[in-house]
């Protein structure tokens, strides 16, 4: 029969392999990529230094989140805490800063230690008592909203007496260089979370739990455990976008953050990130990111009514899946 | 069984607590944003002064009618002696109004009215003359002319329609030089009010002024300009209170803003319900003004009672 | 080595409604391996998932090396020295080989948290060279076949160094050559005092490989029996209870005139497949024979719709017909019953009812869309009888079923279905001899009546003694076809094994 | 074989199943119970009949959308633009009867259409895009809330002139008894369900495709099709649910419903579903949705601080799921 067609199907198969990868990189950043071109033709306002670095601004908070929320999320679980969640780490900040008058730094990590403290909490519910994950972080959602309302007492609690605080998020550590510094600490995450992800036994336990937990754990692994950890460690980024709202508004504004959750998943999953868990990447979170907030930038700046700009958020985000999909279904 | 209780000898039973004093459920349009909250504290120096109880809430958000009207139901259920009301929209909360008429409670609408005339009295002030106040105040110091943009909070509720309708309507009346070029909307959310801000700004690099329409917005657009470094370039007119705007006015960020008294709103509100249990007369309106305050009058005695930090 | 390696006594075990163990007792020697044999939910992995701490044990003792112990989880397991292939593939799909493998125990650097990915993929290597396995060690393993998962499964159970290692069913997925690879493997173990509980549905390996054989029937123990001094058969009215007869060539024949009901023209597919094309005849058993990835479960899943075909045609009854779905082969008769029944075969949190009735549901329900329960039981009480489905009610759940009783209801699935080509992908992969022999007898049964069938095995004895005509495949093409009486092993192998080179 | 001990395990099961089928009935209301007991102890107002009507009537607007997603959520998948969805579908009626000015019963329908239209699309970019139902419905939430805006021009539709159509949600068919027509609906609504689900092939296919849907469609089934059908009857749900609102508030309020869609799948999962798929009851769903307004109304009536309530909400959650999930641990 027909002999001599193909060779090595092994060598042909690696060769498509790194072929397609390259391919997958560059693929990746192409909504990206669309939209920045679309805009910058668009309008003269758009690509310049100082709205380039309001726009990764404005990608800081939900960014971070997104960051952390990618572990969960690469688990198979979920947490809708994390908008509500970061306004309650603000409000600790605060009460921490302000009321108690603790040194900033105290209270920064008081802040931290919220967010890790409701992570640890939906993590323990998730994994000990079998709560999934939605529901969990669904009631821890309105426990911090609650809380962080009690807390405050419905009033912003404002650090106006504190002007160092506001440097966090808005000074700029690097001289002659005009670069926020609440950008500069969401690319310390985002780099931080890659290697979290990618080169501990942090990020593999992730990825193996999101792929087959019940193999996982037969494989000796203390899945409970890590769950927890896991989502504690998501908290810890939380209370970083917490500290850094409260930061870039002077002030814990204790009813904010409902609804941040969904921005900061639809980042993670434009990103390409499965919610089924076991698959997905820092680099795709950041740029699901970056799309979704290029995307209302853009959109403001064209002075695009704005109802019309929830639907086309919307639709873009339905295309840029769809383009993903797409373009796994080629590469596989 | 409990159920088959008698409704009708309810006002007079009092159930709001075990306390005996008369109850007065307040239903406002919100409860978390400041506004709300200067107009509970009015509501309960009302309460403290005239030895009255008082529950206050409020749905998270301007456009949850239907919320609202659960917790007016809720209310009515409660068989409170009086009810403190501002109306989300100005018709969906008729029948519930007409049946605690019918149980004989008496009804202080506040904040902005309702299409009825079972409310015995109205404690409100005129947001889209508060509103107007601010667009004059903005072609003055603009020099009445160049483009200005509005941050509001809200494009469905009747405070956000207002205030935004009454700024827009008289810039198109009064001064024809004025372009209005952007009116967006950020929920009152902080964050998203800084980010449309500075959006605006940007999209317009000649803009002469901003005009944020309730507390948050207005936040928003003063820390826009000021993150954008546009302090003095761009004039800013607030809205509402509270400590940022204030200190935005000393500090010069901000040209000045509107205040409508909310506490006074608050405090009028359960002074005309105890006046109506007490089988008084009340005032059928009760208007509790609005001002202009700026570096130049903030210490003056009125402003100081009108805004809170 | 004075004491016993393992020795388990009075094990019991209940599930809601199964007493799944009753007072079941095991031992093994160093260097020993003992097969543990019997029908279809017998309790052989119960007992094995008990000893590997993933479920406990209602009552009874267990010694390690003269030591009593309990095992109260995996680690715990793993901790003690014993180590086990799952019968089910217990595999992270989205990590690679290594990573599979060396789970939990990677070589780490600073603070003990951070990857060494470079050592742990040398390490990998070394360990698959060691073994004589023939697997990359960066592949994902989402991206191996059945029997290549398989593989690194067994790599990992021996990757710990285990003085106990049991294999659940291990070769139920693999080719000869592979097959032959554990052996040596096995062999290995043995010399070094490692002490192996083997189970499997295949006699003839038994009596290759195991030194003794335990029986069990029905949750208890029946016997243990040194393998030389025993005959199979033996073993195997053992098991069942009762006598088994055993042909080895079809008892039936298909006439030259029997009318050809499919035909496949040159079907291709991007990735793989190549100008496939071959008949199947009314009341015909066609076996597909080959190597593992040999292409036959791509064939099938082709012409059934679960897979895009590129090029080719397919003939029903000499009418061309389009299949882009299995909705449309169903709909065209054409019914397939996969080789990873849990995956693609079962509902496995609903019910035994409702599994055997989906694809014929239509035929139960009113004009209102339905249901007719009753008229739907009658049929499930049906094919629960007449393939002697082992489970307490057609309402249980169908994960609580054992291997071989799950397989059952896929094929009653179909049956109910009344489809007239039906595509066997490894129809008796995990199946006891008596059920086996059912299914065998069942297929000749279903030939009869004047169903076609497509039989893909990759066992050989298997494929001579049910098909009327054989294909042989290799690498995505048909290198040949032999009639029954031409065929033999040797032939068939010969024509598996031409690759292109 | 041994013949002798198999029909003993017959008989010995289902008598464990039967037991164990009762007390499963009676402790999946055990929360509801409790919470009922507790809020009437604490309050004279909360058992009598305006309250109960009270009650039942916040629960069918939810409640109606808990029910249609109930299907969503079988199949493993999830619906987020029902809240949204709903405010459009109450806009398009008030926009078919007021400015189109329809008969009543035309816009009704229509409005019913614009659920099951939006529906369609979902189940279409889930399956037909294989987009996850997650994203892909987040998408369709934005766009429907933009469109709500869009269409009905930020302003209200008010149903004035059109008095009966107030009565569907608040009027009073059946004589002598002051039960409220939206109740009814609800009740309806949920026995139409739940026969949906129990009795007929597309509760079947439902369980099935969430149960394993690849299995599923290797039985011969249309599971493409299938998702789309059950996406689109949850879209009339939600029609219903709008069309209800829309009634009861006498007006299309454009801008409602922005998280209703948790408040409905809290109801769900509360009620037992599986958030993965193949398990679930729509007599969970009701008690579910009404656990959550009990809940709600009790609070109120006792004058709980409303940043409480939300804690308190959040708190209840957890501690039913898990006792639901104990119930289940205990009775397989
Ligand atoms: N988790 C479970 N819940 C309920 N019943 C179970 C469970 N696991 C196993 N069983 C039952 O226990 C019995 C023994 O099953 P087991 O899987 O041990 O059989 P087996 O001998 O390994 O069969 P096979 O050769 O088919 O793999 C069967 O009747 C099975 O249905
Ligand atoms: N999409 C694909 N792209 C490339 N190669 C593929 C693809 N799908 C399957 N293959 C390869 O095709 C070959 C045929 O696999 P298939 O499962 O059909 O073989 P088989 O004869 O049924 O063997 P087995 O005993 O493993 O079931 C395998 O080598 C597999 O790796
Ligand atoms: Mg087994
Ligand atoms: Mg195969």
């Amino acid at each position: 029969m027909s002999t001599g067609t193909a060779p090595n199907t092994e060598t042909k198969k690696s060769g498509n392999l790194l072929k397609s990868n390259a391919l997958q990189q560059i693929l990746a950043f192409a909504s990206l990529i669309v939209l920045i071109l679309f805009f910058t033709i668009s309008s003269d306002n758009f690509l310049n230094w100082t709205n380039i670095t309001g726009i990764l601004l404005s990608t800081t908070v939900i960014g971070i989140m997104a960051l952390g929320t990618t572990f969960v999320i690469m688990t198979g679980g979920i947490d809708l805490s994390i908008g509500t969640g970061m306004t309650l780490c603000a409000v600790m900040t605060g009460v921490f800063i302000v009321f108690w008058d603790l040194p900033i730094i105290v209270g920064i990590l008081g802040g931290i230690l919220t967010g890790a403290l409701m992570g640890f909490i939906s993590g323990f519910s998730v994994s000990k008592l079998k709560i999934p994950p939605f529901i969990a972080t669904l009631a821890m959602m309105m426990i911090a909203k609650g809380l962080a309302l009690v807390i405050s007492d419905a009033t912003p609690i404002y650090f106006s007496d504190k002007p160092s605080f506001s440097e966090i998020a808005l000074g700029s550590i690097i001289p002659g260089f005009n670069l926020p510094n609440g950008v500069l600490i969401f690319i310390i995450m985002a780099i931080i979370a890659g290697i979290l992800l990618t080169k501990s036994i942090f990020g593999r336990f992730t990825t193996s739990i999101g792929s087959n937990e019940e193999a996982t754990r037969l494989s000796g692994i203390n899945t409970d455990k890590w769950k927890i950890i896991i989502y504690t460690v998501a908290g810890v980024f939380t209370g970083i976008a917490g500290v850094l709202m409260a930061s870039r508004l002077n002030s814990a504004q204790p009813a904010l953050g409902a609804g941040y959750e969904l921005e900061a998943i639809a980042a993670v999953v434009i990103g390409g990130t499965s919610l089924s868990g076991g698959k997905g990447t820092i680099l795709g979170t950041v740029i699901g990111a970056l799309i979704m907030s290029v995307l209302t930038n853009g959109l403001r700046i064209m002075s695009i009514p704005q109802e019309w700009q929830t639907v086309v958020v919307g639709f873009v985000i339905l295309v840029a899946v769809y383009i993903d999909i797409i373009r796994r279904g080629k590469s596989s | 069984g409990s159920s088959s209780k008698n409704e009708s000898e309810g006002s007079s039973e009092s159930a709001g607590g075990d306390s005996g004093k008369p109850y007065i459920a307040i239903v406002s349009k919100g409860f978390q944003h400041q506004f709300w909250q200067a107009v509970k504290k009015g509501a309960e120096q009302a309460a403290k002064e005239f030895d009255v109880e008082i529950t206050f809430e409020g749905p998270e958000s301007e456009s949850q009618v239907d919320k609202q009207i659960e917790m007016l139901r809720t209310a009515i259920d409660k068989k409170p002696d009086a009810i403190g009301f501002a109306a989300l929209d100005s018709q969906a909360s008729i029948p519930l109004l007409k049946e605690a008429d019918e149980k004989g409670i008496p009804i202080i609408a506040f904040d902005s009215g309702v299409d009825s005339d079972i409310p015995l009295a109205t404690a409100s002030t005129d947001n889209k003359a508060a509103a107007a106040l601010a667009a004059d105040k903005m072609a003055e110091k603009i020099g009445g002319k160049g483009k200005v943009a509005l941050i509001v909070h809200d494009q469905t509720s009747i405070t956000g329609v207002n205030r935004r309708d009454g700024f827009v309507e008289r810039i198109k009346e009064k001064y024809p030089d004025i372009e209005i070029v952007d009116i967006q909307y950020g929920g009152g959310d902080q964050l998203k009010s800084t980010d449309l801000a500075k959006a605006i700004i940007q999209a317009h690099p000649d803009l002469k002024g901003i005009y944020g329409a309730n507390e948050g917005s207005a936040i928003g657009v003063i820390n826009a300009v000021k993150e954008m470094n546009k302090q003095g370039k761009i004039v800013v007119i607030g809205f509402d209170s509270g400590k940022q705007q204030i200190e935005a006015i000393k500090d010069g960020t901000m040209a000045g803003a509107i205040t409508q008294n909310p506490v006074g709103i608050g405090y009028e509100t359960v002074k005309a319900a105890v006046q109506a249990i007490n089988g008084e007369k009340v005032e059928k309106v009760i208007d509790t003004g609005f001002y202009w305050y700026d570096k130049t009058n903030l210490d003056n005695e009125e402003i100081k009672s009108a805004i809170y930090e | 080595m004075s004491a016993q390696l393992l020795r388990m006594e009075g094990i019991s075990k209940s599930f809601p409604g199964v007493k799944a163990l009753s007072k079941v007792r095991l031992d093994l020697n160093y260097g020993e391996v003992l097969a543990l044999v019997g029908e279809n939910g017998a309790g052989k992995s119960t007992l094995m998932k008990i000893l590997s701490g993933v479920y406990q044990k209602d009552e009874g003792e267990i010694y390690l090396e003269g030591n009593k112990v309990e095992i109260p989880n995996a680690k715990a397991a793993q901790e003690m020295g014993i180590s086990i292939i799952h019968q089910e593939l217990n595999l992270m799909p989205d990590l690679t080989v290594a990573q599979n493998i060396f789970i939990g125990r990677e070589p780490r650097t600073g603070f003990n948290f951070f990857l060494k990915e470079k050592e742990l993929n040398e390490k990998t290597a070394e360990l698959l060279e060691k073994l004589n396995i023939n697997l990359n060690p960066k592949e994902t393993v989402s991206d191996l076949t059945v029997a290549k998962q398989q593989m690194v499964e067994i790599v990992k159970a021996l990757s710990y160094n285990a003085k106990i290692i049991v294999m659940d069913e291990p070769t139920a997925a693999l080719t000869e050559s592979e097959i032959k690879t554990l052996f040596d493997l096995i062999e290995n173990l043995k010399n070094k005092g490692v002490g192996i509980i083997y189970i499997s549905h295949r006699m003839e390996e038994l009596k290759v490989i195991s030194d003794r054989i335990t029986v069990m029937r029905d949750g208890q123990y029946i016997d243990t029996l040194y393998t030389k001094d025993t005959d199979m058969k033996k073993v195997i009215s053992l098991m069942v209870g009762r006598h088994i007869q055993d042909e080895s060539r079809p008892t039936t024949t298909v006439s030259k005139e029997a009318e050809t009901v499919l035909e496949v023209k040159n079907l291709s597919t991007k990735n793989f497949l190549e100008n496939i094309s071959f008949t199947l005849k009314k009341g015909e058993i066609l076996g597909f024979a080959g190597l593992m990835g040999a292409g036959r479960t791509e064939v099938a899943r082709a012409i059934f719709g679960a897979d895009k075909i590129d090029e080719g045609q397919i003939f029903i009854n000499g009418k061309e017909v389009k299949i882009n779905k299995p909705e449309d082969a169903v709909k065209h008769g054409i019914a397939y019953l996969s080789e990873d029944r849990k995956r693609y075969g079962l509902m496995l949190e609903m019910d035994v009812n409702s599994n055997i009735l989906i694809s014929s549901l239509s035929n139960y329900v009113n004009w209102l869309t339905f249901v007719n329960d009753s008229k739907g039981y009658v049929t499930s009480e049906e094919y629960v009888k007449s393939l002697k489905i082992k489970t307490p009610s057609i309402k249980q759940l169908a994960k609580n079923l054992s291997g071989g009783n799950q397989q059952k209801i896929v094929i009653a699935k179909w049956l109910a279905k009344n489809c007239d080509i039906l595509i066997f992908d490894e129809p008796t992969r995990g199946i006891d001899v008596g059920a086996k022999t059912e299914i065998y007898q069942l297929l000749n049964e279903l030939a009869q009546q004047g169903k076609s069938i497509i039989m893909i095995s990759s066992e050989l004895p298997e494929i001579l003694r049910m098909s009327h005509r054989i294909i042989v495949m290799c690498e995505g093409r048909i290198t040949g076809e032999l009639t029954n009486e031409e065929a033999s092993q040797e032939k068939i192998m010969d024509y598996a094994t031409r690759t292109r080179s």
